[in-house]
């Protein structure tokens, strides 16, 4: 019982929604280590893509991941905005022709995303970016359904999100912060658990 | 939050509005995506110049624009780097068969939408990266310094360099030069308010200052008790000089720069006290600035810029320019 | 108080040594008494059109002198008239045989030191008192209207007139048209704070704004719930084109200005708004200025002057001017 | 017993102590209904006295007084600048010719600095300003003895300046307020009365 097109628009959804409601914090996260905008950029992101989906009704799972892809990528702006824009867009074509996603789909598309990620913004492990949710999110990313995959994937995001807090940032706004970036958690990091968390209770229901 | 705005979501793009409507002789607004053109684009033979960034640092970028200086400005949302179909349209609208240069103030958000942008268009396109802000430490293993107050000099000199006739290779080199003897540092006394945030970057005691602060209301390298004026243009000045370094002989541009709400009468004090630290090291300030180029909303500070000077960076600053932020010679 | 500043007492000493240096190529500046001159004065044969006022509202006056503006300015201490010794310097050193115009704003004290100043001066020098603030009711018992941004293209239209050539008695006959056609009205989201009193110059809680605000602090004549952007402008909008009264087919100049902390991306924004509303009643915009002009230190708000125009004095304001804040045609 | 060169200087640097004293009183009373520089500007106008009356020594009350005039209209600036200016110069040319000031001059010299307050500033009785403290000053000044006229003097401007506190201003830069000037006391008013109690308070000695 694989994920379909539609599926994946109805996590999309589930998503955006998770995005607005992180809004505020989102923008409290960035405040105290960046400029405060993560949150702003995501919602207006993310609601872009509602309108695209409404517009378009892509019919697989690689071009609902790629209108994703190319509408954050034209309205987010920011870090965030090209990196999880190229992030969906290699995990669209990672999936390029499948008609439903199953466990390993998801795990290749997730292995791509994080690929993309590094490409573009070539941070490393522990240097307090979205790197450090999404690196343990894909090496915990194993199980024989979707649901399981997602789940486990959002749960190491986390411990991932949590463990950005004492660290300094090398990568991103917040290192012109140096030592004084420590004690706060990586908004990028958070938004990135926040997305994992959406698939996998889509996923589960 | 006080702001005479309308909705934090619509400030741009009724800014934009306005832009358009004030500046109708200088400059063309697309609004979707928003790109600030000059009005004469695209300039036949001419290697096309673009910057961009987020909005609330007006007047750059937009106010940049103009014959001498800037062909087209990408303005983001407020602090939010612009999108690679921004740069793709101004790219497309100024290209007059020369290929275009990139100025890119380096934050992660700037370079990697710039890069994307670079990626997507056919025209020959080479991308400068200012980083003069010694306020942070550059590593490999960081972000890097940010692009501040050097930006308004580059856009300057390139622009003139462009004017004249330099081609992309020529004008890439000119940048190149700019960027390596920039150097800026800033201060606030008060955060800006972000539209969208609400209320101020960060909170600063009525007895303190944030040194080392960017553009973007971050928070400085160091928050420290608030000193006089002397001791501000010195605390600024020290680190531009031993960074690259200045030294005796050397011939400056000195650009003193309000951060937005700082006003005039206390920015020439500051120009003033600066003038004279650099006189005292034998250090000759033969072009300045003075007044809110590179600003951060309604942040209350200042920034000073350093740039060494030779013949040639002297005669394209002075060079004519012609936009609604600087103008003269025309 | 949060200012870039050494001692109160010499705030305006020490920004005077700061517009020196940096502007040595425009201007001289006699620091006892305070004036600023234009480089080359006295200009042979030209009337000296001479203004000052209170320190604190820079660029006015001291950054409109030069080709094209002003002869001279003499700056007071922080929003204090300057003094007759100053005037009467400046004359002195203006005077190149045609006269000289005082351009006086309507307050008790600028009047009176004006006043004393004229007479104690040989020159033959006439005065034109601007009163463009329609915040505040005129009457034959009160001190009558301030003068406010209307005072900026009073200088430039008046400068321009000098610098073609008029005689005395043409260069007043065209101050008092600009000033019979000039309206102005402003409004407060924040005090300033002048140095030496050390507290904001009036107390606004966060959800009120000042309506009808001087350019001195004054408390403006009624305090209201802060609106949005398109409350405000109309609130400030309509008083002025009643007054006058501004009607359909006119061609006004529109100037748009921040009294300090207010930023350009909210003034481009309120100026749409303005141009929007001029343009549903018919109202030509033909001219605008958008900036930071005519301020108040750091005060937050802003103020909308209109003067409606004939093509004399569009040719006057086209024409060149080369002043450190306002410069174009040379 | 009159007022002789140098008695006029001992009041009058007692008037500069008074201003100094009283500064940030004035400052306060000016920024309710003014702009706030009251009292900064008649201290440094007082202080630029005191360097002149140093470096001058001038011989006679006249002297004295033209000293004060010329010294406040050229360091004051602002509306108290040549009102008080005016006034010591009009009540120097009063006294030209007297070694010592007896009762009647100093009545003579009050009524011509009201003189010149009103022909410079053109402000009638309850148009809320320093003339309504130096008007009844004015009427009231009479008396035997220097002291006397000027104890007289300095009671009658001190209601003077008590009563401006419920007018609407009609001049100077109250005037801009119109109803809202209501119920602050003129900072000219009092510090006319500050003025004249100093003066008082050393003829009394
Ligand atoms: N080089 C990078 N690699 C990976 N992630 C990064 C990098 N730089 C920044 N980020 C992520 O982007 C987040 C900030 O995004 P956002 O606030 O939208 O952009 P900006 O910093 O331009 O305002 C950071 O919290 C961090 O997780
Ligand atoms: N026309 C006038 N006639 C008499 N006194 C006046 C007049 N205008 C103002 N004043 C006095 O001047 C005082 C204000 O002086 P000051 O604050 O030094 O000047 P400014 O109003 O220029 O800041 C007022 O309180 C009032 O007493
Ligand atoms: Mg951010
Ligand atoms: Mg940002
Ligand atoms: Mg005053
Ligand atoms: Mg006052």
């Amino acid at each position: 019982m694989g994920c379909t097109a539609a599926d994946l628009v109805t996590a999309i959804r589930a998503v955006a929604d998770t995005v607005a409601e992180h809004r505020v914090e989102l923008i409290q996260l960035d405040r105290a280590i960046g400029d405060g905008d993560h949150g702003e950029n995501l919602d207006r992101g993310f609601k872009a893509v509602l309108t695209a989906l409404d517009a378009a009704t892509p019919d697989s799972p690689a071009a609902v991941l790629k209108t994703v892809a190319t509408t954050l990528i034209s309205k987010v702006g920011g870090a965030a905005g090209p990196l999880y824009g190229t992030a969906f867009l290699r995990a669209s074509t990672a999936v390029k022709d499948r008609g439903e996603l199953e466990a390993a789909d998801v795990v290749e598309a997730l292995t791509a995303a994080l690929g993309g990620v590094v490409a573009r913004g070539k941070a490393e492990l522990g240097d307090k970016t979205m790197v450090d949710a999404l690196d343990p999110a894909v090496k915990a990313a194993t199980g024989d359904s979707v649901a399981a995959v997602l789940s486990a994937a959002a749960d190491a995001a986390e411990a991932g999100a949590e463990a950005t807090v004492p660290l300094v940032a090398r990568k991103g706004r917040a290192s012109y912060l140096g030592e004084r970036s420590a004690g706060h958690m990586d908004p990028g990091a958070r938004s990135t658990m926040l997305l994992l968390r959406a698939f996998a209770e889509v996923a589960a229901r | 939050m006080k702001k005479i705005i309308n909705d934090p979501s619509t400030v741009v793009a009724e800014a934009l509005r306005g832009i358009e409507l004030a500046h109708g002789d200088l400059l063309t607004v697309i609004h979707d995506p928003a790109v600030i053109l000059r009005a004469d684009a695209p300039v036949q033979g001419k290697v096309a110049i673009i910057s961009g960034g987020g909005a609330g640092h007006e007047p750059l970028h937009g106010g940049f624009v103009g014959p001498g200086m800037l062909d087209a400005a990408c303005p983001g949302a407020v602090f939010t780097s612009p999108t690679p179909d921004q740069m793709q349209t101004a790219v497309e609208r100024t290209d007059g068969g020369a290929g275009a240069l990139f100025i890119v103030k380096n934050y992660t958000g700037d370079v990697l939408n710039f890069e994307t942008a670079a990626e997507l268009v056919e025209t020959d396109v080479r991308t400068i990266v200012i980083d003069d802000d010694v306020a942070v430490k550059d590593s490999l293993y960081t972000a890097g310094r940010r692009g501040v107050g050097g930006t308004l000099p580059l856009e300057k000199i390139v622009g003139a360099a462009a004017d004249r006739g330099d081609d992309l290779d020529a004008v890439l080199a000119v940048a190149q030069r700019v960027v390596d003897n920039v150097r800026s540092m800033g201060m606030a006394l008060a955060a800006p308010t972000v539209p969208h945030v609400g209320e101020p970057s960060f909170d600063l005691p009525d007895d303190e200052m944030e040194v080392g602060i960017g553009i973007h209301g971050e928070p400085g390298r160091a928050r420290m008790p608030v000193e006089n004026a002397d001791g501000i243009v010195a605390r600024l000045l020290e680190p531009i000089l031993e960074d690259l370094p200045f030294t005796e002989g050397d011939r400056v541009l000195l650009f003193t720069n309000s951060m937005g709400a700082t006003p005039l009468i206390e920015l020439y004090l500051a120009h003033g006290i600066a003038e004279r630290l650099l006189a005292d090291r034998g250090i000759t300030v033969e072009r300045r600035l003075v007044g809110p180029y590179v600003t951060s909303l309604e942040m209350q500070g200042m920034s000073l810029t350093l740039l060494k000077l030779d013949d040639q960076m002297v005669e394209l600053w002075d060079a004519p320019v012609q936009t609604a932020g600087l103008r003269w010679g025309r």
